[in-house]
Formats: C-alpha cells, structure tokens, sequence
C-alpha cells in the first residue's frame, strides 16, 4: 500500500497548481496555433511544448539537472542560441533587391520608430498599479517592434531574463500575425492611386558588391556601434559565407542542420520560462499589448516613410513597400505583394519589397544594439 | 536466508505488483484515449488543407521569396507581351 | 638514452595491466559484432571504439581534461544524449499501426513483466558471495528487458551509473541477439494452427489523429507518471514533429543529423565506463545472464498475453505478434514476421507487429518511470 | 505623475531621440557606402573566374583526388591503347 | 547630449588601439586570402572573421561571457574541436593507395624531418634579441612542418596555447602555399629523368584490408605511443566508420554536418586568438619563418628519401612523390601530379602520390605523439 | 653562445634523433603489418556477402519496416488475385 502511496504522491494529479494547469492550456494553445494555424511553426511549436515539459510538477525540466535547465543555461544565457540562429539567418538571405536599391534602407530605419515609441507605452504602463517596468525590461519589451525573434530573444537574455518568455512568445506571434495587423494599416495611410503604383525593375547586382556588403556592414557597425556587433558579426559572417562561393559546404550548414539543431534548442529553452510564476502576471498582458503597438506603430512609420521618399522621387516609389520595414522577412514582403495585387493585379512588389525587409533586420539589429550601449 | 535479501525480495515483490498493475492501467487507459480520439475525428471531417496553405509551410526562415519573385516576374513579363 | 627511457616508459608496453589487455580484447570483440555480425553496429562500434581508447594506459581518455570524460559529463551525467536519441527515435517512429489497433497496447504492457520479474533475478544473485546488488541496481540490470537502448541507458545514468557499460551492452547485445533468442520460445509456446492465424488488413489512420496521439500519451504520461515525463516527453516531442507536418526541416534533422551525432557520442560515452575496475567483475556475468532472462520472460509473457487475447477476440489474434512487445524496433517485428512466414508462406505479420512493437517503447518508459519514482 | 515615472519618460524620450538620429544617422550613412560599392565594382571589371579554378573550392578536406584519379586513370588507359 | 557622449565613448572610433587597427587588417588579409586567392577557405574565412571580430574595442568578444570565449573554452581548451576535426577527416581518407604500396609510409616518415629540424631555428633565434622561445614553444611551432592544420592546433593548444593563433595562421596559409614553396624544391633535387620515371598501376586493395587496417594503426599507436592516441584514436575512429560498411549514417554525417559545423566553430576559436598583444609580437614573425623553413625541409627530405627509394627499387619509384609526405593532402598529391605532367605529359601520379600523402597525416601525427610524451 | 641555448639545442638534437628513430621505427613496422594484413587477407577468401543482408544494415532506428510491409501486402495482394 505504502508503495501505491508513493506513487499516488509521485503523480502530477496530487501536484498540480492552477498556474501550471493555466501554463499547460498556454502550451497547447501555442501548439494550437503553430500546426493548425501555421503561427511561425518552427519555433512557436518547440517553445509550446517547452511549456508544456517546464509547467509538469516534479519532473524539474527546468530545475539543476533538468534537460531544459542545461539547454538555457548553455544556449541562452550564454547568448549562443540566438546568434547561432542569426548566423544561419544572414547564410539564408539575400542581400540583392536591398544593393541593387539602396535608399531602401531608409524605410528599415524608419519602421524601428515602432521599436522606440513603444519605450514610452511600456514606461506609462507604470502608471498603472501593478507594473513595474524598468528601463532595461521596457528596452526589452520594445524591441518586440523589431519584427525578428534571435534580436528580441538577444537583447531580452541581456537586460531582462525573467520576461524572456513573454517577449519572444509575443514577437514571433506577432510576427505570424502580420498579414491580420498590417493590410488595414497600410490601406488606411495610403491612397489606391499610390498602392498601384508600378516599380522599375531592379538591377542585377554582381557577385563581388555582395560579398563587400556585408562586409561593409561590419565595418560600419565595429567603427559606429560595437555593442550591435555580436549580432550584425554573426549576420554578416552568415551572410559572406554565403556569397562568397568557397566555402559552400559551411554555408549549407549554417543554412539547415546547425539552425535546425540550435532551432529546437531555443524554442525549448524560450519554452521553459513559460513558468507560472513568470508569465501569469499583469505583465504579460501588457508586453502582449505592448507589442501590438510596436508593430502598427512600425508597419505605419514605413509606409509614411515611403510615401514621402515617393513624393520626392517624383511616384517612382509604391508606399507600401514601406511596411516591409518593420522586417518579419519574408511575411511582411509578401503582404506587400498581396495588398498590392488587390490595387492592381499586374503589380508585382514582391522583389522591391525585399529590399526593405531586410534592411528592417539591419534596423532592428543597429536599434537593439543602441538599447545595448545606452540602457545595458 | 539472507534477511537483507529478504527484504530486498519483499520490495521487488512489490515492485512487480504495482510496476505491472501501473503498466497495465496506463495503456489500458491510453487504448480508451486513443478510441476516443478516433471517434472523434472520425466524427469530425478533416479540412480539406488547401493546397496554396502548404507552400506556406516551410519558409519563415528562407530565400524561397527569391524564388517566388523569379517566376512572379517572369509571369508579369509573359502577361505584358 | 634518458630520453629514450622515458620514451619507453611512456609506452603502453611497460604500463599495460592484465584487466586493461582484456578490456581491449572485449573492446574488440565488439567491434567484431558490430562490422562482422552487424549487431546494432550503430551503437556497438562507437561503443567498442570507446572501450578501446578508455582503456590505454597513459592517455587518459576518461580521465579530467580527456576528450571521453568531457563527452561522458556533458551528455551522461546530464542525462541529455539518451533524451535527445529519445526525441529523434520518436521523429523515426510511425504509430499508425498502433493506432489503427490500439489494444495492441496490452502487448507492449504485458512484455513488460521481463523487466519486474527480472527484479528477483538480480537480488537472488545476492545470495551468491560476491554479488551486491541494490535495490537500485537491480532495477538498472532489469530495464534490459525493455529491449530499448536509450532508456536503459538513461535508467542506468540516474540508478546504477558504475554498472551503466556492462547494461548499455548487454540491451544492445540482446537487441541484436532477439533473432536467436526469440523464435525457440514463439515456438515453444504456440501451436502451429495459432502460427497459422491471418488478420485482419489494418484501417488507414488519418493525419489529425496521428497528430494529437503523441500529445494525448504526453498527457497521461504527465497526469499519472511525471518521472517517465523526461523519456516519454522528447519522445512525443520527436513524434510530434514527425507528424504535425508544419515543421519538417526540424524532424529532419532531429532524424538524421541531430541522432548521428549524438549516437557517435553517446557510444563513444558509454564505451568509456568499460574500464576493467568497472567492467571485470563478477557482477557483469550476472547483468549479462540476467538481461537474458529478462528478454525471454518479456518475450515469453507478450506471448502469452496474446493468446489470451486470441481466445477472447475468436481467433484473431495471432499469438506470434505478442514477442514482438519487448520493442527492439524493429527487429522484433521482423522476427515474428519470419516465424510468421515460416508457418504460412501467405501470412504477413510485420505491420500487425509493429503496433505491439511500439507499444514496447512507451510500456518500457512507462516502466522505467515507475522505477525511477519508486526506487530512484 | 509619479516623478519616478516622469523621469523614465525623459528617458525615453532621449532614447527615442538619439535612438533614432542613430539608426537614421547608421542606414544613410550604409546607403553612401552601397553606392560607393557599387560605383567602384562597376568600374572594376569582375575577373573572369577561370573554370578550372571552382574545382579546387571544395576539396581541401575530401576524397576527391580518387574521383580524379580514376579518371586520369581511365583518360591514361585510354590514351595508351 | 549626456546621451549621446555615451553613445559616443561605446563607438569604436573612440577606442581603438593601433594594435586592434593592425589586427583587423591581418583579419582582412586572411579574408582575401580566402575568398580571392582561394587559400584553405574553409579555415581561413572564420579564422580572418574570428580574428576581426575579436579586435573589436568594447564589443568582448574574446572576454569571459563573450561568444568567441565560450566557443575557445568549450572546443580548444579542451581538445575537442580538433579530436572532431580528425575524426571527420579520417571518414574523409582513403587508404587505399597507402595499403596497395605500403612503403610509401617511409617517405611519410621522412617528410616529418621538417619538424624536428625546425626545433633548431627555433631555438636558435632565441640568439636574437626578443626571441624567448622555450622547448615548449619550438616542439609547437615545429609541428607546423607537419603540414596538417588539427595536429598542429591540438598539440599548440596543449604545448602553447598563447601561440596557437600564429601557429594555425601558418599552418593553413602554408598549406595553400603548397603549389608555390613545393615545386621549386621539387625540380631542384631530382633530374628530368627522374620525373619522368612511371609508377607501376597500383593493385586493387579488398574491402577487409581497408577495415582492418585503421584498426592495425590504432594497435601500434596504443603499444608504442598512447600520447598520440588521441589524434590517432579518433582519426582512425574516423576512418574505421568510412570503411566498415555498417555505419554509413555515422560515417556521413562525421564527413559532412559534424565536420562542418566543428570547422566553423574551430575557424572562429582560433581567430580569437589573434588579438593584437597576442600576435603583434616579433615570435610571430619568426613562427612565419620557420614554418617555411619546416616545409620546404619536409619536402626536400621526402623527396631525397624517394631518390633513395628509387635507387633500391631499380628505378621504380617517381623521387617526386616524396614531397606529398608532408600531408597538406590532397593538394601536395596534385602538386606531385603537376610537377609529373610538366616532364611527360603522359605520366599521372596523382594516385602514386596519395600514399605518401596519407602516410604524411599520420606520420605528423606521430610525431605530435612524440612531442607531447617527450615535452608536454 | 647563451648556456641556455646551448641546452635547448642539445635538447634539439636529441629529439631530433629520437624522433626520427621513433618516427621511422613505427611507419617501417605499419609496413610489416599492412604486408601481413595483405597476405592474410589474401590466403582467407573473401565471404561473398549475403545480398539480403545488405537490407539489416541501416534500419536499428527507422521506420523502413513500414516500406517493408507496404511491399509485403502489395505482393500479398497481387498472389491472391
Ligand atoms: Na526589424
Ligand atoms: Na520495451
Ligand atoms: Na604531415
């Protein structure tokens, strides 16, 4: 009978809190939304199911000795997991619709106002009892409006491990949710003379100016803003090994086994601070609603951003290519071509909205590397 | 008899009733949930999965919209001539 | 000449011990099982490799700064490579056919009596002077009866760690060892007309309930047996992945890469603890009895218990099909294929074995949780 | 207002501020040095890679010379008969 | 304006040293190297990547909590990344050609003078002021004789880690040297007739003697020099999975993903190495120089000791293919075959050359082992 | 010359000597083994290699019984026709 006991008090039912029955349903529902919904499945699903396996009383998945204590500890708090991922991101994307047209990197600048305006809506969250954001969880919090998961998981591993969570769970789905978010932003703040506005074709950009630019990137970062360099370096050394053409076999690499690998790590690992005590708070609720902000806020200083680079060139530039800018890539560029084929079906922006797309990654990256130096 | 391994042997009796019985009761249990949820997805229709929905499936992470954007534009220009 | 000398004495000629000379030779003998044989040459050939290198003297492999130490405390100690070789075996593992017959269960929960009644084994051995085995090595040594390399493994790293050589090779020698070791008791225990019994063609499962089965076994698992969460949750995990469809570049590799990788390691791990101090002695002979014992009596009661269930379904059964509850995926279900065909030339058994098959892995693990909370 | 909370504000408002100036200040800048890439590129005519010169990419570590091998031995045996 | 005072203390520009300055210039160099001249890419890139982002002022890159200090202290400090590297360029060689004439090994041997002649100018230059080189530091800037880029990583990292990065920086830049230093050398000692002299075609060598001999290998390393067993032990691990037929998942993903990602990681490792008061020294200038010396001494003996070779055989060896047992396979083997066609246009000695070439690998490995038990 | 030279370099020398003896020492008795490895290998006929046995290699972990069984009941089919 004693052994029966035992095993009665060694099951969940006899543990269970209500937070962990909660955090259970949040697990399942990122579940939910990953494989039904399609909500960014590469990480939501590891980071659902890390909930899951951190929420089960007595299995210590996240206490010393624990699986996911280990992958944190190596992968997350070390910053490796994130710039792992980042590296294998720059070896993935291509940097030729952004050469070929530069001034596009003004919409990526433009859209990272999301990212400092939502420092004031998480600091006036403080006006309400219950919060009590710093400055350093408020930075963290506003980078959601970066639209790039390793950025946001980078930087809150940094200044605010405990929302680390809440963070990368509202950034990635918010940015699955962007074809729901951005559309009537981007209806609202343009004309339908200017969504239908027709875009040259770009230039085909050599081999040699792809390997110099990320290259240049880097230089730029190192003399101008060290603290972005783990970021824009991993990126960019992704990026040159990609374009560099010798070393193919470390390129596929970084592009599919080494990102896949490191991808079930972190979103176990980002799982594994769904805890109860850590996202069942008023907080939660407001880094959610905070992020929300963040991205119409970016999705609609791009677009105003392009609307007036179109007034100066004369309408060679469609304004909505400015929502791309927010990054989210290639999410955000192909709401671009889809609202754009809606005001006329024979305008393809997929290409031109590219450009603004990753240069929203460059914006992101420089803008959590500002928050680094000044609030780090 | 060595009372140690007496006692041992009472524990592993034990082990053996309440190992089996747990075994038994576990996926007995699970045969009854894995009988519910055939009956209700049977009873639910799956969703016809439309086919455009898959080839959002893989990129998120991924130069596929290059691709895409060739043959969006190789189209485009074919439609203009 | 001093140099020499000293040249001379860092030779293993003037080093080696008699126990190490012997370990080398059962280093080798495995690697012969491994390439000649093909015993589970996936295991038993970084394994054997391990054993080798362990025992040089002077190099100081498994010693503090030496490359199999490192390994072994990165992914031993912690528990980390069975687990991540859990999750990639369920991204291998295709349930259909249990789910198409889920009573098949019974199958898998009734081999598990090798593993408790092997219990007795190991403390009746105390009885002889020399062995002293505890309560906790005795469960280590009866996992070998579930026939699954990852969990007794793992069940050995937490319960008996200086016995985890002799169980790791002793389950994967018997896992290879399941084509001689079976048949005689699925013949001795059938007749021929039971032999002869066709069944029924299995029905198609669909996609969605392939989908929620492994989250309905972590379910359970976690409600009723938290210390079999860490096993069964990467193995749901893997299986998961395998099955939502949405995430296929991560089943890949958790597959291919992420389970090579780790295999290399985890052999190389386990091959360390063959040392002579911990492998020659008197105990090995009895784990390596014993695991013998444990797979005949699994094999023997999922017989048994399939013929019972013969006689309740009408004859439907057909009682070869319970050996192959132990698991040792796949070979198990091979085996009863070939005794099948052996008794119908027209009778094919290995989809109808797969269900009692894999049900072999989850009642091991259901198993090795109850150990764990009982014992551990 | 919370003076705590006024001074957070101030914060942020610089943040925003410089932050913006900054990344504004950092993309342009970026853009001027694309164009100078690209003008010096254009200028510079891109060398011709000479074909033989992508067989020796990859090797380095690999068992290629084999590959090669066997087919200098065949092209060999060839040329003898 | 307090701001942006910050802002500007954290950019580089105002805390650059000279030294950094020069250090990203030699990161640069190695990046040319790499990607225009196609010199070792697959090293060189993340060695000139490391090497620059390592010399960025503030970014601590290189200081504990930075990435590149992680990645030293998890993969160099400990040995493991060469071990890795070995074990995956041992799936990566076949012996074939070696096993068909085994005394090709002789001219492996005698390649290996470069070595321990280097030891002398080694500490010889301790006669010019500035020079301090211990026996230590000499044995691992000797080893870049060796020609073989992990041997030289994995015993500097032992024997002087403060040099490593030099070290490897010579190893690898030397080894694409090969068609450059090699010819000269090559034509000065021998006479036309010799190269012009044909090999006889090489017997066809049995799968079982391909398995065995790793094994072979391994057996003479443990009885006569366990301090090579580590480099030897895994390179033959390596090789042993490439030939026995059983593993071939194993096998593949050591050649490919392993390999790869270890080379990123161990590119990177040694970079950070390249900080300017570590490199910025007069040692490194004379590392430089001996390391060519090294070469061009390990050329000039193998090919006089193929000259001998020659004589004995009655004219049948080629003295050319003495100059690929330094290693740096497989380009010394295609220098061989060059060098070959320029003196008869029919005579390809491209497969003659891969046994010597292959003996080099594991004669720098000997000699490591020797080094390490007589100096370590 | 510096003393301490001097000990280096006698240090040199003799390991120098004692490498290369060793070196050579331990590749000429690899050339004594491989010969034997051949000669045995060459007396002890090759066993031809089962056909069917090259199928047990990979599986262990995989679910190729699953192609296995839809071959297995595809011919079971086709005979009973
Ligand atoms: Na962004
Ligand atoms: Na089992
Ligand atoms: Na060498």
């Amino acid at each position: 009978m004693e052994k029966l006991t035992i095993l009665w008090h060694s099951t969940a039912l006899a543990n269970f809190t209500p937070g962990q029955l909660v955090m259970m349903g949040v697990g399942l529902l990122l579940l939910y939304l990953a494989i039904v919904r399609k909500f960014e499945p590469l990480l939501l699903l590891p980071i659902g199911f890390g909930a899951i396996l951190t929420n089960i009383p007595l299995a210590g998945f996240s206490e010393p000795g624990g699986l996911l204590y280990y992958i944190y500890l190596v992968g997350i708090d070390t910053g490796v997991f994130p710039l792992l991922i980042f590296m294998g991101v720059g070896a993935l994307t291509d940097f030729g619709a952004l050469i070929a047209n530069p001034r596009m990197l003004l919409l990526g600048a433009a859209a990272q106002f999301g990212i400092f305006a939502t420092l004031f809506g998480a600091i006036l969250l403080n006006l309400i009892p219950g919060f009590e954001f710093s400055l350093k969880d408020a930075s963290a919090i506003a980078i959601i409006g970066g639209a790039d998961g390793p950025t946001a998981i980078f930087l809150a591993s940094r200044l605010a491990p405990e929302l680390l969570g809440a963070i990368a769970v509202a950034a990635y789905s918010y940015m699955a949710l962007v074809p729901i978010i951005q559309p009537p932003i981007m209806r609202a703040l343009t004309t339908p003379a200017e969504r239908e506005i027709r875009m040259e074709q770009l230039r085909v950009v050599s081999k040699r100016e792809k390997i110099i630019f990320p290259l240049a990137v880097l230089l730029l970062t190192i003399l101008f803003l060290p603290s972005a360099t783990p970021l824009v370096g991993m990126f960019c050394l992704g990026n040159l090994m990609r374009e560099c053409g010798v070393v193919e076999r470390l390129s596929k690499t970084a592009q599919n086994e080494l990102i896949n690998i490191v991808t079930i790590f972190l979103g176990l690992a980002v799982g594994s601070k769904l805890s109860a005590d850590k996202f069942l708070k008023l907080e939660t609720l407001g880094i959610l609603a905070l992020g929300a902000i963040a991205f119409a806020i970016g999705t609609a200083t791009g677009v105003l951003m392009a609307k007036l680079m179109n007034r100066l060139s004369g309408g060679k530039v469609n304004p909505l290519i400015g929502a791309a800018g927010v990054s989210a890539v290639p999410m955000a560029a192909r709401v671009v071509n889809k609202v754009g084929l809606e005001a006329n079906p024979h305008n393809f922006l997929l290409m031109h909205a590219m450009g603004p797309n990753v240069a929203g990654v460059l914006g992101s990256a420089v803008a959590a590397g500002i928050l680094l130096a000044l609030v780090g | 008899m060595d009372p140690n391994v007496t006692s041992l042997l009472q524990d592993a009796a034990l082990l053996l009733l309440v190992g089996m019985v747990v075994v038994f009761a576990f996926l007995s249990l699970l045969i009854g949930v894995v009988n519910l949820i055939s009956w209700i997805c049977g009873r639910l229709p799956e969703p016809v999965q439309p086919v455009h929905e898959l080839k959002r499936l893989s990129p998120s992470v991924g130069p596929s919209p290059a691709v895409v954007a060739a043959i969006t534009a190789a189209v485009h220009k074919y439609r203009q001539e």
